[in-house]
């Protein structure tokens, strides 16, 4: 590869690289950052994130390969990798002041926060197993550090090991997955796999082993049942701000090599897995949305919340085999994912207000009283509680009635049947922290912090406006399909 | 020298090391059964590459030794920085979140 | 052919016997011997697929490098062996139950690949410099340059990872 | 459509102009109640008035859509989303009796909520932008939009300023439609999905759905309007909701949030699905019978006052549900009458009920007795909604129920008179626990000594009964403006379901 | 006739009819909104006047059919119209419709005046002056609400009548809302004739959904147009139907049991609406749809017998009440009876007859009851007020014939003209009574025998009840010290009383044999009806029954009476009847315990039913287990049952249950409580495994 090949690659995926070199840089100024002064590095991370979110905007339209066909450069990635950057700034929002607060505040966090967004961004991209394995990576091993950031609290270091080791059980089994499938086609490419089963040369049923194991270990990454079970574990004792970056990010990157690899390769086992994912689908919606009924702790309410949108997100690789349907379930799965990102940080935003130290103020009785004393965030906080819900005119209501639409246009009604009703079913535990704020008395405190502030204001509004006007996005995610499968 | 007999070798040394996961308790022998399960792989891998005559699986066994390293590096200092808060390294002893 | 087979399969049962040991010793350092031995025959599988340049990588990152790791942590911690109660009693027979319908269903698999004629079949012969360490470089700088790269960030992570996870945090 | 024919669109500003109360609301100190309290009068009085501009602008001889907005809103990827307002016969008295009962509530609180006066009142006018838009919008997507709206604020009422046992009656309120309604959702996305579009009159004019599929749409969408209306048995929601609801959310949720299940069959079933609802009429009608006697009977052993208007609401959408289900004129219409008689009446009557809560803090109707000897003009005004509430002729209620009653016998589609027959007993139980209550209430001697200082009604709450009154009076004595209003949608209608679905039919 | 001539060469005032309804609406108004400022007075004259207006309309419109006799319909706006169902609001002047408003604005006006009097001292009496004006503003309601109903050219018209005076005589039975038995009899009793009459009303309004199905109007000149067309079944259900309302209304059996009760009310209502007016709607009714009842004979020969029945029954009631008012309320269900038997055998005339004369003799009755209850109040209080102890104060029965005796000689006005109208009920010659019941009688004869025998059967009792009344109020001594010290009311009570005692007199004079005034007045409307000839059999027979009746009277209540008053005290009946006929005698106090019957049969079990639905079903099952057990607790259930492994709720609760031998067990079995990443694994891999299970077996 020729320097200037090199770097007609590298400029394909510029954000990435933008990206990473900048998380290594800020490592090197953080150095320099007095420990009183870690806004800096918080704010060089952010600007970081914007000049990559800006880069990516340009992308707009490209459809390339790089990389030798690792890469796909197409609205699918660039739609992911905004999402991502845009989660990442989030975070970093989200963070500052709360780790003070924590006095975790190390320069470090950001580092890694950028590190696992590039692997986030790279599984975006990415076209190949091995890279796909290799982001899992990038984008799980600083998540396991940031989970243990707030050592030595022992919760939070229990939170990384557990995370950690059955993370790495789980990449056991990606690996081992790609291993077979590579064994039944000779090739790691997703393109070259999918023209091996056109061309017959491939063993069905050992590919269908290996796309099993690589679906367990991707449905580690997005906690679907039963591989989630770390799931409330870890956002219960990871740091808050984490907790809220990693519900996204984490999903954004399993769902996008899943998306990527079902869709674009295993569409020919469509027999063998409709029938898998609707199960896990199914058990991932019911287990997630009844046992969240039986919390009491907000962040693992959340966790259990966020298992069932899992299982929603899910829903939408169903009818993965079906050419006409695919399109409006990738997009809706895209749209659903923007969504989630939306009410997730709403509902963090508040959650991390209300975190006192030593994990006080994460029961759900402790937002009794919201309403009146807070009026904004009890609203913001319910406005995401409605659109997990699915009540509309929110962003939730518009992603489950695009999802459900897919769904049933794929024939499975009785999943939307029960997609339907557990949404039923999560009303009864959203509303349980309506109930708290608004009907309850109570006298809760708030920690004072304005990017918090704005991240949930934001969010919030954005839940109802774009809700309402939902157009943009919607044709957004549908080019972003059309662009990367059809 | 049938490339199944590879195959079949690599499936056992897997699920031993997925029990390991499952029945032992030190986070250090379940780390090192993960161990073993990606070795189970790469067996795998390097056997199917030397069926298709391609390098790519090679070249993905490299890949997965460095993971791995990077992995033990994250791993072991995890473990130690537990040690030293709960004197353990017993896994059933992180056991404070539930319900 | 008779003498490879016998070759691999005293090798595969050693493979086998030391897995199988280190998941059954009760002394997490045995454990890790007995890893390491399992490990030196994985490597000697590597050159027998013709991939010396792994079977040196492996040696050396894995039971070198890693296992020694391994072993140094588990010293340093004197955490050889945990206490004898056992903690969750149904575990381990599930476990091993689950463990066993794994290995039969991958054995009906491979069994119904065997049977299959054409599906993999046995290795041909050597190409000329397969799984030369030439060979391998030239591809991970070619074509797998982008992978080499991550895993380059990879380690950094990890790298950081580890000090924030260890280091003091002292005013 | 330029924007300001758009913006000035009568449909749009009913719709939509509480919203400018919200507005100026979120700007007031919340300590300012007496402002927020007229702010919120003014702006549903002037949104009442908005819809009067909208009744002189109605074409009552035009059966079909009128003042329409119908402009592209999610067009994209087989999605074909308008946002669609209209307004035919068959709504146009719904969003009337909608704008008019929200004043009145409002009226109604000024007393009865002290607290968190702010809230009550943007979650009441949100309330009101949802009610109206459930009943104008003819796309499907955004019927359930505003229909699933509707929910929220309701919650809110009833979950903040309710009564002791509040939050159960919210969640459960919440709970049980929306149970109904995301069944209503499959299938407004199967619609959506088979017929490429949202649209309802699109939909109805392509009217090419087959018997059977209909029968299973038809169910789904029944599901959420069942349970609203509410049908026995689904009715158990009803009366927590009641009980617990402030006075005010009370006459709305038994005034408007029922009609829109009654309404939603109206529109939505037997428009679209008209096969469907001749196979089924029976079995509603079935339904509704039970719910009249059941409900009436219930009534009647009630001590809580307000439980027992409450389960006189499930007898009377019962009688709403037969009119409906008759597929005549006679039923229909008054069917459609009916919803807006049991808006008026049991809406005074959950008022009337309210004042004495107010005064007392109890509802049980033991513990009162000879308030007429206390509280005439009071006792004579809940005498006339009382009255009317049962049926008598002369008052708004007997309208409605003959004319139900009447089609409903001769009805093709339920091809029996015992329907009906059965249904008319409930107008003599109607008697039974109206009487009862009236009985227990203001008749008899003043036994407790608390009930001989109660005073009358002031010039307030005689403010918000009057309208109420005079709409009983004039609907009973001369209905034909309200008729004449819904006559020639409602008949295109069930000539629509004639040509559809009861060619076969003796 | 020179009248005629003059008539139909004069104006027609059939325009004028809306004013029936229209002056007692304003009189109403008036007093509503007016009356808080006028005097007491004041409000009673313009309720008076407004009765004595709508009277005078009346006449002007019996002028104008004199001329016209065909009469007119005079429509006055739409009511309901959808699609062919087009009914309103119209009125029918005929001379049926006349010769009602005639009765009703004429014995109201009467009554109306008679009550300024009577509720002045009422209300007082009862301790709230503040109700007189509520009075005539309840008697102006319902002189409109019983003007539509006889007014209306259309059935459903005819129901609002039907249903509105219903409501006012709800409202006035229920007067003294707090008075009667524990302070809610009267309440009580308003509803008991509210809901008996709404089961009637039920009858009548299913009428006229057959009606408009079958005819497709419910205009009187269409149906009965078509009543050839259509099938006699559909007549025959409608007409029955109809029987039920009027049933309800006219208290037939067997829904006559609030007519008892709703003696609760104030005397002249129960003069107007009890006697005179309402309760005669039902034989208005059935004359109204002649020609449906004609073209159904069975029909007919059950409204007879019902009639028939309901005249002997009620009858024999009668003859066991103490109370004066209850006395004249069976005596007025009887008489009902009478008419409705009349109209049954297609006697329209002769029912009429009866209905007109029955209103002025029966409204006399009542109102001379009322003057002496009056009376006897007065002196009551007076006495109470003088000896500051009284009799008891309320345990003292006003209205107990056993209290009285001996009051021919200190009220004379109201004995004469009680005397009158009790003659004129029995039917003694020439009282009115006499005429219109010997009609009757004459139908019945020639056309239905056995209810002939009822009849004649209820006359004889009529005469002995009436006779029993008189003996025990107006002869003998005093027996209670409010009863001696009674006096004559006055003059505004006794006039009213003497001008309706001079048309029971002479009110046979309308429909003189052989002149037949006015069944040929009511011919012009009621076409199927003739006169009959006057036979003197039946005339004597009906006089001798009436006679024996009253010396039956007078032996048991004079002769026998005063034999008993030498017992002592302790054994003395109350009523010699008792003595003679014991236990029947007490069945007939009871009233053969039909309204116990009723409360076994059909109340009891209702409120039974309705509280276990409620409670029960509604509540208990529907409510609290089917929500709160199946729906809440199984969700519940299932979401604990998912999280199972790591709620140690669930698994305690687990080890109670299975008791004290796995107590131990349970140790072990908590440890299952997870947070462990074993099992978390162990999740993980039994996904795996279930995968490629499903996989390899698919």
């Amino acid at each position: 590869m020729t320097l200037a090949e090199l770097a007609a690659n590298l400029a394909k995926i510029l954000p990435l690289v933008v990206v990473i070199l900048w998380a290594c840089v800020l490592l090197l100024v953080d150095l320099f950052v007095p420990k009183e002064r870690k806004a800096w590095t918080a704010i060089l991370a952010a600007v970081g994130m914007i000049v990559a979110l800006g880069l990516s905007i340009t992308q707009t339209g490209m459809n390339s390969e790089a990389f030798g066909g690792m890469i796909i450069v197409d609205g699918f990635a660039q739609f992911l990798t905004i999402l991502v950057l845009g989660s990442g700034l989030v975070a970093v929002m989200l963070s500052y002041d709360y780790l003070t607060r924590l006095d975790i505040q190390r320069g470090e966090y950001y580092v890694l926060l950028m590190f696992s967004i590039s692997g986030m961004i790279l599984m975006a991209l990415a076209a190949d197993l091995i890279v796909i394995f290799l982001a899992l990576e990038l984008l799980s091993i600083p998540l396991y550090v940031l989970a243990g950031f707030a050592r030595p609290r022992p919760e939070s270091e229990e939170a990384a090991i557990k995370y950690f080791l059955l993370g790495a059980f789980a990449s056991g089994f990606v690996v081992y997955g790609v291993a077979i499938v590579f064994g039944a086609s000779g090739q790691t490419g997703l393109n070259n796999i999918f023209q091996g089963i056109q061309g017959g040369s491939v063993d069905l049923a050992l590919l269908a082993v290996g796309a099993a194991l690589i679906l367990v270990g991707l449905g580690f990454k997005v906690a679907a049942v039963p591989f989630h079970m770390w799931t409330p574990d870890v956002y219960e004792g990871a740091p808050s701000s984490v907790t809220a970056f990693m519900a996204v990010g984490a999903k954004i990157g399993g769902f996008a090599a899943l998306l990527r690899i079902f869709v674009s390769s295993f569409g020919v086992l469509a027999v063998d897995f409709t029938a898998v994912l609707w199960g896990l689908a199914v058990l991932t919606i019911i287990l997630g949305n009844v046992v969240a009924i039986a919390q009491k702790n907000i962040k693992r309410m959340l966790a259990y919340s966020s298992i069932a949108q899992a299982g929603f997100i899910l829903m939408a690789l169903v009818p993965y085999g079906q050419e006409d349907v695919i399109g409006d379930a990738v997009a809706a799965a895209l749209f659903y994912l923007l969504a989630y990102a939306f009410m997730n940080f709403a509902a963090w935003a508040v959650v991390i207000t209300l975190e006192k130290a030593e994990g006080k103020g994460l029961a759900i009785e402790d937002y009794a009283g919201m309403g009146r004393k807070y009026p904004i965030l009890a609203a913001i906080m319910t406005i995401a509680m409605l659109s997990f819900t699915g009540v509309p005119p929110t962003l939730g209501f518009v992603g489950k009635f695009y999802l459900f639409r897919a769904v049933i246009d794929g024939g499975f009604v009785g999943l939307a049947l029960i997609g339907v009703l557990t949404s039923l079913v999560s009303a009864y535990y959203y509303l349980r922290v309506v109930v708290n704020m608004y009907m309850r008395p109570g006298e809760p405190v708030v920690q004072r912090d304005n990017w918090v502030y704005l991240t949930a204001a934001v969010a919030g509004i954005g839940i109802i406006v774009l809700g309402i006007f939902s157009l943009p996005l919607l044709t957004w995610a549908a080019r972003a399909t059309m662009s990367a499968f059809s | 020298m049938p490339v199944i007999s590879y195959f079949i070798l690599s499936a056992i040394l897997f699920t031993i090391g997925a029990l390991g996961v499952l029945i032992r308790r030190n986070a250090i022998v379940i780390f090192m059964s993960v161990e073993l399960m990606l070795n189970a792989a790469n067996l795998a891998f390097v056997a199917f590459s030397r069926l298709y005559d391609t390098l790519s699986g090679q070249v993905f066994v490299f890949f997965v030794i460095t993971v791995a390293a990077a992995e033990v590096a994250v791993g072991l200092a995890l473990i130690v920085a537990i040690f030293r808060t709960k004197q353990s390294i017993d896994v059933d002893d992180m056991s404070s979140l539930k319900r | 052919m008779t003498s490879d087979y016998l070759l691999f399969m005293v090798l595969a049962i050693v493979a086998v016997a030391s897995a199988l040991s280190m998941l059954f010793s009760r002394n997490a350092v045995y454990s890790a011997l007995f890893l390491i031995i399992n490990f030196g025959t994985i490597a000697v599988f590597y050159l027998l697929l013709g991939s010396p340049f792994l079977a040196m990588a492996q040696i050396t990152v894995y039971a070198g490098a890693i296992m020694v790791l391994f072993l140094f942590v588990i010293m340093l911690l004197g955490a050889e062996q945990l206490r004898k109660e056992q903690t969750l009693i149904w575990q381990q027979p599930v476990a091993i139950i689950l463990g066993l319908i794994l290995l039969l269903e991958t054995g009906y698999i491979i069994y119904s690949l065997a049977i299959q004629e054409g599906v993999l079949p046995s290795f041909n012969t050597f190409l000329s410099d397969y799984g030369s360490p030439t060979a391998i470089g030239t591809l991970l700088f070619n074509e797998y340059l982008l992978p080499f790269e991550i895993t380059s960030v990879l380690l950094l992570v990890a790298m950081i990872g580890a000090i924030v996870l260890t280091k003091d945090q002292k005013r | 459509m330029n924007f300001l024919d758009f913006l000035l669109n009568p449909l749009n500003l009913v719709t939509f102009f509480p919203l400018v109360g919200v507005l100026v609301i979120l700007f007031i100190n919340r300590e300012n109640s007496n402002a927020i309290r007229w702010i919120a009068l003014i702006a549903s009085t002037l949104t009442f008035g908005i819809s009067l501009w909208m009744l002189v602008q109605f074409n009552p001889a035009d059966p079909d859509l009128q003042m329409v907005v119908n402009i592209p809103w999610i067009q994209v990827a087989g999605w074909e989303i308008s946002y669609f307002l209209g307004i035919d016969g068959l709504s146009i008295l719904l969003v009337l009796l909608t704008t008019f009962l929200t004043p009145i509530s409002i009226l109604s609180t000024w007393t009865a909520v002290e607290e968190r006066v702010k809230e009550f009142m943007l979650f009441f006018l949100l309330l009101e932008v949802g009610m109206v838009g459930v009943f104008l919008s003819l796309d499907l997507f955004l019927f359930y939009i505003f229909w699933e709206f509707t929910l929220v604020p309701m919650y809110f009422l009833i979950g903040i300023w309710g009564g002791p046992n509040r939050v159960y009656a919210a969640i459960k309120f919440f709970l049980y439609t929306m149970a109904g309604s995301i069944m209503m959702l499959l299938a407004i996305l199967w619609l959506g999905i088979s017929q490429g579009t949202f649209s309802v009159p699109e939909i109805i004019a392509a009217g090419v759905i087959p018997g059977d599929i209909q029968l299973w749409l038809f169910l789904a969408f029944a599901a959420a309007f069942a349970i609203k209306v509410p049908m026995w048995p689904l009715h158990s929601w009803l009366p927590d909701a009641h009980v617990e609801a402030p006075t005010a959310g009370s006459v709305i949720l038994a005034g408007v949030l029922l009609k829109m299940g009654t309404y939603g069959f109206l529109r939505f079933n037997l428009s679209m699905f008209p096969e469907a609802s001749v196979r089924l009429a029976p079995w509603i009608a079935v339904l509704a019978v039970i719910g009249i006697i059941y409900g009436a009977m219930v009534s009647y052993a009630q001590k809580d006052v307000k439980k027992l208007v409450a389960y006189s609401s499930v007898s009377h959408l019962g009688f709403v549900m037969l009119g409906l289900f008759a597929i005549n004129l006679q039923g229909i219409e008054g069917g459609i009458l009916q919803m807006i008689n049991h808006g008026i009446s049991t809406g005074a009557l959950f008022l009337v009920v309210g004042m004495i809560y107010e005064r007392r803090h109890t509802r049980d109707m033991d513990s009162f007795g000879g308030l007429w000897k206390v509280m005439p003009v009071y006792a004579v005004l809940t005498l006339i909604v009382t009255l009317s509430s049962m049926g008598l002729p002369g008052l708004n209620g007997f309208v409605g129920e003959f004319t139900i009653l009447l089609g409903a016998f001769g009805s093709k589609v339920l091809n029996t008179p015992w329907f009906a027959a059965l249904a008319a007993v409930g107008i003599i139980l109607a008697a039974v626990y109206l009487l009862y209550m009236f009985q227990k209430l203001f008749l008899g001697p003043v036994d407790k000594e608390e009930n001989r200082v109660l005073l009358d009604m002031n010039l307030r709450e005689i403010v918000t009964l009057v309208p109420l009154l005079i709409f009983i009076f004039w609907i009973g004595l001369y209905p034909s403006p309200f008729f004449n209003l819904m006559e020639a949608s409602v008949a295109k209608l069930v000539e629509n379901i004639q040509v559809a679905a009861m060619a076969g039919l003796p | 006739m020179f009248l005629s001539e003059a008539a139909s060469s004069g104006p027609e005032f059939f325009y004028l009819v809306p004013l029936v309804v229209l002056i007692p609406v304003i009189g109403l108004l008036i007093n509503i909104i007016f009356g808080k400022w006028m005097g007491e007075k004041a409000v009673g004259w313009i309720a008076s006047a407004a009765a004595g207006l709508a009277f005078l309309v009346a006449v002007l419109l019996g002028y104008s059919l004199i001329g016209h006799p065909e009469g007119a319909v005079v429509p006055l706006a739409e009511w309901i119209s959808i699609g062919e169902f087009n009914v309103a609001w119209a009125f029918q002047v005929d001379t049926l419709s006349v010769t009602m408003m005639l009765v009703v604005a004429g014995v109201g006006a009467l009554i109306h005046i008679y009550s300024i009097g009577y509720m002045h001292d009422d209300v007082r009496f009862n301790n709230d002056p503040g109700r007189y004006r509520r009075f005539f503003v309840y008697m102006n309601l319902f002189i409109a609400a019983m003007m539509i109903l006889v007014s209306a050219d259309n059935y459903l018209m005819l129901f609002v009548g039907w249903e509105g005076v219903g409501l006012c005589s709800y409202l006035l039975i229920g007067f003294w809302f707090e008075k009667g038995e524990d302070g809610i009899g009267n309440a009580l009793a308003a509803k008991k004739a509210f809901v008996t009459n709404r089961i009637g009303d039920f009858g009548l309004m299913i009428a006229i959904f057959i009606m408009f199905w079958a005819f497709g109007s419910l205009n009187f000149e269409e149906v009965f147009a078509q009543t050839s067309q259509v099938a006699e079944t559909v007549i025959l259900a409608i007409t029955l139907l109809m029987l039920v309302g009027v049933a309800g209304k006219s208290a037939q059996i067997p829904l006559y049991v609030w007519l008892p009760d709703a003696m609760a009310g104030p005397t002249p209502v129960s003069a107007l609406i009890h006697a005179a007016t309402m309760v005669t709607a039902g034989v208005y009714l059935i004359t109204r749809s002649f020609p449906l009842y004609n073209s159904a004979p069975q029909a007919q020969f059950i409204v007879a017998m019902v009639g028939g029945l309901t005249a002997f029954f009620a009858a024999t009631i009668a003859v066991g009440q103490f109370d004066i008012k209850k006395v004249l309320a069976y005596s007025t269900i009887s008489q009902l009876g009478f008419m409705v038997a009349a109209v049954g055998i297609g006697a329209y005339a002769a029912g009429m007859f009866h209905l007109v004369t029955h209103a002025f003799f029966k409204a006399l009755l009542f109102l001379g009851a009322g003057s002496v209850i009056l009376g006897i109040e007065h002196a009551h209080h007076h006495l109470e007020h003088g000896e500051h102890e009284g009799e008891g104060g309320s345990e003292f029965d006003p209205q107990d014939m056993r209290n009285m005796g001996g009051l021919r000689t200190r009220m004379k006005t109201t004995f004469w003209v009680y005397i009158i109208g009790s003659l004129a009920l029995i039917g003694i010659f020439p009282f009115a009574g006499f005429w219109s019941k010997d009609e009757i009688l004459l139908e019945q004869q020639m056309l239905d025998p056995p209810v002939y025998g009822l009849l004649l059967a209820a006359a004889i009792l009529t005469a002995f009840y009436m006779g029993r009344q008189l003996l025990m109020v107006f002869f003998g001594k005093p027996r209670s010290e409010a009863t001696a010290h009674a006096k004559e009311n006055r003059a505004i009570i006794t006039f009213p009383l003497i001008l309706l005692a001079f048309f029971s007199a002479i009110g046979g004079i309308l429909n003189l044999p052989r002149i037949h005034t006015f069944t040929d007045w009511l011919e012009h409307t009621v076409t199927t009806i003739h006169p009959v000839e006057f036979s003197f059999l039946t005339a004597v027979v009906a006089s001798i029954v009436a006679l024996s009746g009253l010396v039956f009277a007078w032996f048991i209540y004079d002769r026998r009476y005063k034999k008993q008053q030498e017992l002592p005290a302790e054994k003395r009946p109350d009523d010699p009847l008792r003595q003679i006929f014991g236990p029947i005698f007490t069945a007939l106090e009871n009233k053969w315990w039909v309204d116990e019957l009723y409360w076994v049969l059909f109340i009891n079990p209702y409120i039974k039913f309705s509280y276990f639905m409620a409670d029960v079903i509604d509540w208990r099952f529907w409510h609290d287990w089917f929500h709160d057990s199946v729906i809440v607790r199984s969700y519940n259930g299932l979401a604990r049952f998912l999280s199972g492994p790591f709620d140690l709720g669930v698994i305690d609760g687990i080890a109670n249950g299975l008791g004290r031998v796995t107590v131990r067990f349970a140790g072990s079995l908590r440890m299952i409580q997870t947070g462990f990443v074993r099992n978390y694994a162990l999740s993980v891999f039994l996904g795996v495994v279930i995968i490629i299970g499903y996989l390899i077996l698919r």
